[in-house]
């Protein structure tokens, strides 16, 4: 349970959050910021902003209630499906690995993957948007041939946390898989 | 190794007794299934759990001891062992639980060839570990200590909901030689499901043993089923005597004659009505279904029927209520009329000079001509038809008893009757465009000393004769200039076409939908989740020091999404078979679109 | 490229080159080396190879080196190879024959980022023909890196494409710090092209594994003499050419067979020939060749004949003189530099001239007057080494990076000078704008948010051979999700 | 000798032996090395060939005939368009025209023994049957066929194509129209003829274009290729015909014509023998061979 100055590859400040339930079983949380006030408001007065400038032009008041639905709209839609609150990743020796992550507006969806499918976990380079960045991933086994790999389940995935983070949660992820 | 113990929460509360369960084999990790209570004769038990493995076909045990010591009994510590004796077993367990805490704490007694019981301590209090030669060696003690403090696991469930729900991806069956062993998680649920019988002695019946466990709600509903299911039994008989009956009809020489066949596969009503008959087939099958999916898809097409006969009623109703029907025929004649009649403002408007186009005025009016008509020709034939309306609708709205897709589709058909000519003015005006085009494009050719090489697929170039040049010259300005008219009404029709076609399109896009939706699989998603499950979500139990790691295995359960595109049943698709892109190239060089599916793409 | 990986750690290519006596003598600084170019694996031929041979030797001699090229289908994202040699297919959109569009400026965030996560302290492009390279150099003299071109091909100045190519090629090599050519009519020729003061164009020829490479004369059959090529079946190779030679010469030797390996355009006329003349028996088209098949194919004959009309440094012929191949050639590009006259009979490139040099060389083969296939792979053996090329490669490198960057008024004032005053000022202005892109990246995403590359190869490399490894796992797994 | 071996850019040069431009033996030179015989293969204008002023006028002199035919053709649609020149009148003659050209043309085919395969009568006469029925049988087609397009839209059409024809226009070797040239041609004047008022002013017209765009250039290159002294004197000829016929009708077109003649005679060839000097081309060992030989007579 420590806390150091992690960020995304962005440069944004994330937190990690170690919790180790017990020799087996720890628990990782990374958590990105929170919705920013500012920028909320941003958003808004952008639109009503716009929505004033149309309604200026065409008297019609249908414009500004559609632009308070839109940006209502707008908001929940994003804190439902877009923004992710915080993830988080358990790993529970010889049962499995379970990857979770919530939403700002409760919404959990979690996976689970059994111990028995998994292969391995590494840290892994991909090309994302403009740059080349690290991501942890999960290697999945291909039932037919143990030594292949079927498919990659690529974890925190909306909060992409930097090299550093990675290889803490990758080293104690190593322990827990190595003791069984 | 890690041993996982998966618990029921019910269990948490039964008195001290016997844990009844199974080791699954190669992940060792035991499923606790039931608790036997104290006073037992030992004999019964054994007895009990072998009548149970016969019944259930899991390799039922008894996995060991489990102890809530209430007030007064205290040090049932060398009970429970000897109890391990009088039980056989390799491994032993016994659990204790302590009236103040939550956690369990769990002993495992290895018995050994020799059949000394060889035990290791899990408790964390007991500082030090008595060791005799367990697969840990006695030298180390401290690491020792920390790794046995590890071994077990407890994962508590909620036995009913295990038991009933369905893991996702379904195999069903046999297990395919890939990917056995099944994992971990596939046995436990089948182990809890499998061992159903087990659940049905409840607490009340004055049986030998006491037990605890899940208990099913009581018997009645129960009995109402298998008497629905007897009852439905020669249900399913008489519908498929009347199937076969219905079958045989359909297959009389007659109607496989070429024409009518070719006339049953385009008419959708026809489609639908041999579609209906499958499903009525599959769902009037005697035998029970055997497998999760075929249950599903019985049940699916089922409710979707029911609530397609529903609709039809309803609309039945809507129809025959203060005759609609009338209203209808007469409405319906008058309208031919009106799109005759504007069919015909339009084509004079396009013999003048439509839109200020530039065409050629000769071919423009023997176009216009001939089109005049052809409708001339339909709208006589409409008033020809004019007394039957009725008759045909009132009759053709009865159909809707049969569902409401059947209506819909039969209205589908109407359409697709009463706008012939329209399809027919497509078909002319396609043909002589994709004539002119293809022409113009051969001959483009020509006029750049190019032909086309059919064999190497390419464009060569190649010299012509002088004859050749100039006949190919004079024929390619004469299409170059003709083009315009016959593109522009090759346009109108189009989009008259169009216009039908997606009418019709958005009637089958109903009627599939309606047939294909799964309706019984959504609900079961909504009102009981844990059904269908994609697989377990764990939680960690606030676990005191002391204890092993408690976790609290709950049930995820499948995505709408997947619900809906894993249980859609299977129709003739109707969606466009070809991209937007591929239809608007077709449209271009004045190939035919067609509204009804073709049955090479039945999508699965 | 399995037998490519074996040229590495081979003792024979050791001892032929004294490889490590030079390098304990001359103590070089190790290097962070990106090398960028169009072509590379999976696409084949000589810049290809090239680049991966020289890659390999630079790792063994303890530089770093980073391949970037572009996403081939559904091969992109980062890859590893042997000795842990990284390389990063970038999703860049291929315009022409696997070469990249070019804007000058869309590609520059990605390579900043390769530059900058890899340390990377040396850029060396390859082949005039790879935008991609050209931007590199660009994008790195914007960043202040030092650069290194190498040109794998001739190119003329008749037509007007030649003409525009040429100037690009100048505006691009005019700020290179150092340029290296495989021969020496090359180097002129790149001279010419880019007006460049011949200074600080080096001379590093190509080179093939002789391991590769060994004659078998087992494999020949002697009842006929077998006459070898192996090219893209294209018009710069002469194909035509090589479809008047073959009834020319059939008709006169009944015993001669023709063997043709490669793929292209002019397939049609050998084809068209052997149908004309009845030859379906004696002229053998394979198709494309696979690069360990080409072995295979050459010890079947007698003769490699090599019928290009420009070539800059034919690797063919070596191969095939390494086989222990009589070698007859068209006397075009730098090919009479390749090897000496007692191995290849250079021609005319008309079928005439080379009707003849064949003839004789047949004539000496019935006479029994040619050297044995063994001797003349002993003495090609030594030519060309790819740790000989590593060593001048890396001289190269020592020289580059003591060299300073022009600072940005520097670099326009001289790309006014040499540019000429139109095209001059348009890439002054086209470097500015780059510079400020540059700008907004690195406000956009600084520097010290990007995370170093963990070194595979390199003074401290973490390669660890064996399917074990985390590093190979990572590059499975690298594998896998570029395909997904 | 393995310090010889590995030699990098700017090592000390070493002992005094020549320098070879061989790359199989590793001399005592760096990497970046220059030699005093560096670029010595280099060779300028070499195979540059020098125009001779009046020779290349006679040349362009071609063109020059070319253009001024288009201008004749149109001389004549104006004249039928203003209705001066009945079609019967223009038919006659173009007969006329065509069967001395085709007698000339048979005289000097017959006159020139190499005669690779001579088309026989019957062939001609073939096609000839071909021409007039199909263009009579189109002729009121084509008389409606641009009725309902404005007639500034056909001539823009129509002076495209002739542009297009004269461009496209094979002048190397004209025997044979490019198919391309013949077709703008045809195509052009089926625009204009459609224009006329009859039906038989469209067929008059057509086959006159036949006669013009068709035939001519066969029988002009014969004369070339035989006679060149009398096909100068006709390319005279025919360019003051085209000036004087479009005079006629409008004088400013005429002086156009003149104008375009005379840049194109005269003014064109003079450049290219100017700027012939400035010529600078390098040539060397890398320059892509180029095969001279014929190959293609293996082929086929």
């Amino acid at each position: 349970m420590e806390d150091e100055a992690f960020t995304d590859i962005n440069g944004k400040a994330i937190s990690l959050d170690c919790q180790s339930h017990s020799g087996l079983c720890r628990e990782f949380t990374v958590s990105s910021p929170k919705v920013s006030v500012g920028k909320v408001m941003v958003y808004t007065c952008c639109v009503w902003l716009l929505a004033y400038t149309v309604f200026f032009f065409t008297e019609n008041t249908a414009v500004l209630s559609s632009a308070i639905l839109i940006t209502l709209l707008g908001m929940m839609l994003h804190i439902h499906f877009v923004k992710v609150d915080h993830e988080s990743l358990l790993v529970i020796g010889s049962l499995g690995i379970q990857v979770s992550s919530s939403y700002a507006s409760g919404r959990e969806t979690t996976k689970f993957i059994e111990m028995s499918k998994i292969k391995d976990i590494v840290i892994n380079e991909a090309i994302y948007m403009h740059q080349i960045i690290y991501y942890l991933c999960v290697l999945l086994k291909d039932p037919s041939e143990p030594d292949a790999v079927s498919s990659v389940v690529p974890l925190f995935q909306s909060s992409k946390p930097r090299l550093n983070c990675l290889v803490k949660v990758y080293k104690s992820c190593q322990e827990i898989l190595s003791k069984c | 190794m890690v041993l996982k113990i998966f618990f029921p929460q019910c269990c948490n509360r039964a008195d001290s007794g016997l844990l009844v369960g199974r080791w699954i084999s190669g992940h060792d990790s035991a499923v606790v299934l039931a608790v036997i209570h104290y006073p037992f004769i030992p004999g019964q038990v054994k007895q009990y759990v072998q009548q149970m493995q016969a019944k259930s076909g899991v390799e039922l045990s008894v996995l060991g001891s489990w102890s809530l010591p209430k007030e007064g009994q205290e040090g049932m510590e060398s009970f429970l062992r000897d109890l391990s004796t009088i039980f056989p077993q390799q491994r032993w367990l016994q659990i204790h639980r302590e009236i103040g805490k939550t956690g369990f704490t769990c002993e495992v007694l290895n018995r050994d060839q020799n059949g000394r019981v060889v035990q290791q301590e899990t408790k964390k209090k007991s500082k030090k570990v008595e060791e005799e030669d367990g697969e840990a060696g006695g030298d180390k003690e401290e690491q020792e200590e920390e790794e046995e403090e590890e071994k077990v696991i407890f994962v508590h469930y909620e036995q009913r909901k295990v038991m009933l729900s369905q893991l996702h991806p379904i195999q069903n069956g046999v297990p395919d030689p890939k990917t056995d062993p099944p994992s971990e998680l596939r046995q436990m649920f089948q182990t809890v499901a499998t061992s159903q019988p087990l659940f049905f002695m409840d607490r009340y019946d004055d049986g030998p043993l006491k037990s605890t466990h899940w208990q099913s709600e009581g018997r009645e509903a129960s009995i109402i089923v298998e008497l629905l299911k007897q009852a439905s039994v020669p249900l399913c008989l008489l519908i498929s005597w009347l199937l076969s009956i219905w079958t045989w009809i359909c297959n009389i020489r007659i109607f496989s004659l070429y024409p009518l066949r070719w006339l049953s596969s385009k008419l959708s009503t026809c489609v639908q009505l041999s579609y209906k008959t499958e499903h009525m087939r599959t769902l009037s099958s005697a035998k029970p279904a055997a497998g999760h999916t075929q249950f599903m898809r019985k049940a699916n097409i089922l409710v979707s029927f029911l609530v397609d006969v529903a609709l039809g009623m309803l609309l039945i109703s809507w129809l025959y209520r203060d005759n609609h029907i009338a209203m209808l025929a007469n409405t319906l004649v008058p309208a031919a009329d009106h799109v005759a009649k504007e069919l015909d403002e339009l084509l004079q408007w396009l013999m003048g000079a439509p839109a200020g186009l530039k065409m050629n005025r000769a071919l423009d009016q023997v176009l216009g001509r001939f089109f005049l008509y052809h409708i001339h020709l339909w709208i006589s034939y409409i008033h020809l038809m004019s007394p039957f309306i009725e008759g045909i609708l009132w009759y053709g709205g009865l159909s809707a008893c049969l569902g409401l897709t059947f209506a819909l589709s039969l209205l589908s058909d109407m359409v697709a009757l009463l706008t012939f000519h329209i399809y027919c003015f497509y078909v002319y005006g396609a043909r002589l465009y994709c004539l002119k085009i293809y022409g113009l494009s051969s001959l483009w050719r020509l006029f750049r000393g190019k032909k086309w090489n059919v064999l190497r697929q390419r464009v060569d170039s190649c010299s012509y004769d002088l004859d050749q040049l100039f006949i190919g010259t004079l024929l390619f300005t004469v299409l170059l200039f003709l083009l315009p008219t016959t593109a522009l009404y090759y346009l109108v029709f189009t989009l008259l076409r169009l216009v039908v076609v997606l009418f019709q399109g958005v009637l089958h896009l109903s009627v599939d939908f309606i047939n294909s939706f799964p309706l019984f699989a959504v609900g079961l998603r909504i009102f009981r989740p844990y059904r269908l499950a994609e697989g377990v979500k764990f939680r960690v139990l606030c676990e005191e020091p002391g204890t092993a790691l408690h976790l609290l295995m709950e049930i995820n359960p499948l995505k709408f999404s997947t619900v809906v595109q894993m249980y859609r049943t299977p129709t003739y698709s109707c969606y466009p078979k070809d991209s937007w892109a591929a239809l608007v190239k077709k449209l271009f060089v004045g190939e035919l679109i067609y509204p009804w599916r073709h049955k090479t793409i039945k999508t699965e | 490229m399995g037998q490519r990986r074996r040229a590495v750690t081979n003792p024979s290519s050791r001892r032929v080159s004294g490889a490590p006596a030079d390098v304990a003598r001359v103590p070089s600084r190790k290097h962070n080396i990106c090398m960028v170019s169009d072509f590379f694996y999976p696409n084949m031929g000589g810049v290809e190879s090239h680049i991966y041979q020289l890659s390999q030797c630079l790792i063994e001699k303890g530089h770093k080196v980073v391949i970037v090229t572009h996403a081939y289908g559904r091969r992109k994202g980062v890859r590893y190879l042997t000795n842990g040699l990284k390389v990063y297919y970038l999703p860049l959109q291929v315009m022409y024959n696997q070469s990249t569009a070019t804007t000058c400026f869309h590609s520059l965030p990605l390579l900043r980022c390769v530059f900058v996560r890899e340390r990377i302290t040396v850029v060396h492009a390859h082949s005039s023909f790879s935008a991609m390279g050209h931007d590199a150099l660009f994008h790195a003299k914007t960043m202040g890196l030092n650069t290194v071109f190498t040109d794998h091909s001739l190119f003329g100045f008749a037509d007007v494409s030649s003409v525009l190519t040429n100037k690009l090629l100048t505006v691009s090599l005019c700020d290179t710090n150092h340029i290296v050519c495989v021969s020496y009519t090359s180097k002129e020729n790149t001279v010419l092209r880019a007006a460049l003061d011949p200074k600080i164009v080096s001379v590093i020829p190509n080179a093939v594994d002789p391991t590769d490479f060994t004659p078998d004369p087992s494999q020949r059959l002697d009842d006929r003499i077998t006459i070898v090529v192996i090219s893209r079946l294209v018009y710069r190779k002469g194909i035509d050419l090589l479809g008047g030679i073959i009834p020319e010469l059939c008709l006169k030797h009944p015993d001669l067979h023709f063997l043709i390996g490669g793929e292209g355009p002019k397939r049609i006329v050998l084809e068209e020939v052997r149908e004309k003349y009845q030859l379906h028996d004696r002229v053998r088209l394979l198709g494309a060749l696979e690069h360990k098949d080409v072995r295979g194919v050459l010890v079947q004959g007698h003769i490699f004949l090599n019928t290009s009309l420009t070539e800059a440094f034919c690797m063919a012929i070596v191969e095939g003189a390494s086989c222990g191949l009589q070698v007859v050639s068209t006397r075009v590009g730098g090919i009479p530099e390749v090897l000496p006259n007692d191995l290849i009979t250079l021609c005319e490139p008309t079928v005439r001239s080379l009707c003849a040099g064949l003839e004789a060389v047949i004539a000496q083969h019935r006479s029994g007057s040619v050297p044995s296939p063994a001797s003349v792979h002993a003495r090609v053996r030594s030519l060309y080494t790819w740790r000989n090329v590593a060593e001048r490669t890396e001289k190269v490198y020592d020289r580059v990076s003591g060299e300073e960057v022009l600072p940005l008024d520097r670099r326009l004032r001289r790309l006014r000078a040499y540019c000429g005053p139109v095209a001059g000022t348009i890439f002054a202005l086209f470097a500015v704008l780059d510079f400020l892109l540059l700008l907004f990246l690195q406000w956009l995403v600084p520097d010290r948010v990007m995370d170093v590359a963990m070194d595979a190869t390199g003074p401290h490399g973490l390669w660890r051979p064996g399917p074990s490894s985390k590093v190979s796992g990572t590059k499975r797994a690298a594998e896998k999700d570029s395909s997904s | 000798m393995s310090v010889v071996r590995v030699m990098g850019p700017d090592s000390a040069p070493g002992p005094a032996v020549p320098w070879r431009k061989v790359l199989w033996e590793r001399q005592p030179f760096p990497d970046n090395y220059v030699d005093q015989r560096f670029l010595e293969e280099l060779r300028r204008n070499e195979g540059i060939r020098q125009y001779r002023y009046w020779a290349v006028v006679k040349e362009a002199g071609f063109v020059g005939q070319q253009l001024s035919c288009v201008a004749i053709f149109i001389t004549l649609w104006l004249y039928m368009e203003q209705g001066l020149l009945s079609p019967e009148r223009l038919l006659l003659t173009s007969l006329v025209c065509a069967l001395l050209g085709y007698g000339l043309h048979q005289a000097l085919t017959s006159q020139m023994e190499s005669g690779c395969e001579l088309r026989t009568r019957l062939a001609d006469l073939q096609s000839a049957t071909i021409f007039l029925s199909f263009t009579f049988g189109f002729s009121p087609v084509l008389k409606t066929l641009t009725e309902s397009v404005s007639t500034d839209t056909v001539y823009a059409m129509s002076a495209v194509m002739l542009l297009a024809h004269l461009v496209s226009f094979p002048y190397a070797h004209p025997s044979t129209p490019g198919s391309l040239s013949l077709n703008a041609a045809l195509f052009a004047s089926v625009c204009l003829a459609s224009r006329l008022p009859g039906a038989l002013h469209t067929f008059a017209m057509l086959s006159c274009a036949l006669l013009v765009f068709a035939m001519w250039p066969c029988l002009l290159q014969r004369l070339r290729e035989n006679a060149p002294s009398q096909f100068t004197g006709l390319c005279v000829g025919v360019c003051i015909g085209g000036v004087g016929g479009l005079g006629s009708q409008s004088p400013g077109g005429a002086v156009l014509l003149a104008l375009a003649l005379g840049s194109v005679t005269l003014l064109c060839p003079l450049l290219l023998v100017m700027l012939q000097r400035h010529k600078d081309n390098i040539q060397g060992p890398w320059d892509e061979a180029e095969i001279h030989e014929d190959i293609s007579h293996f082929l086929h």
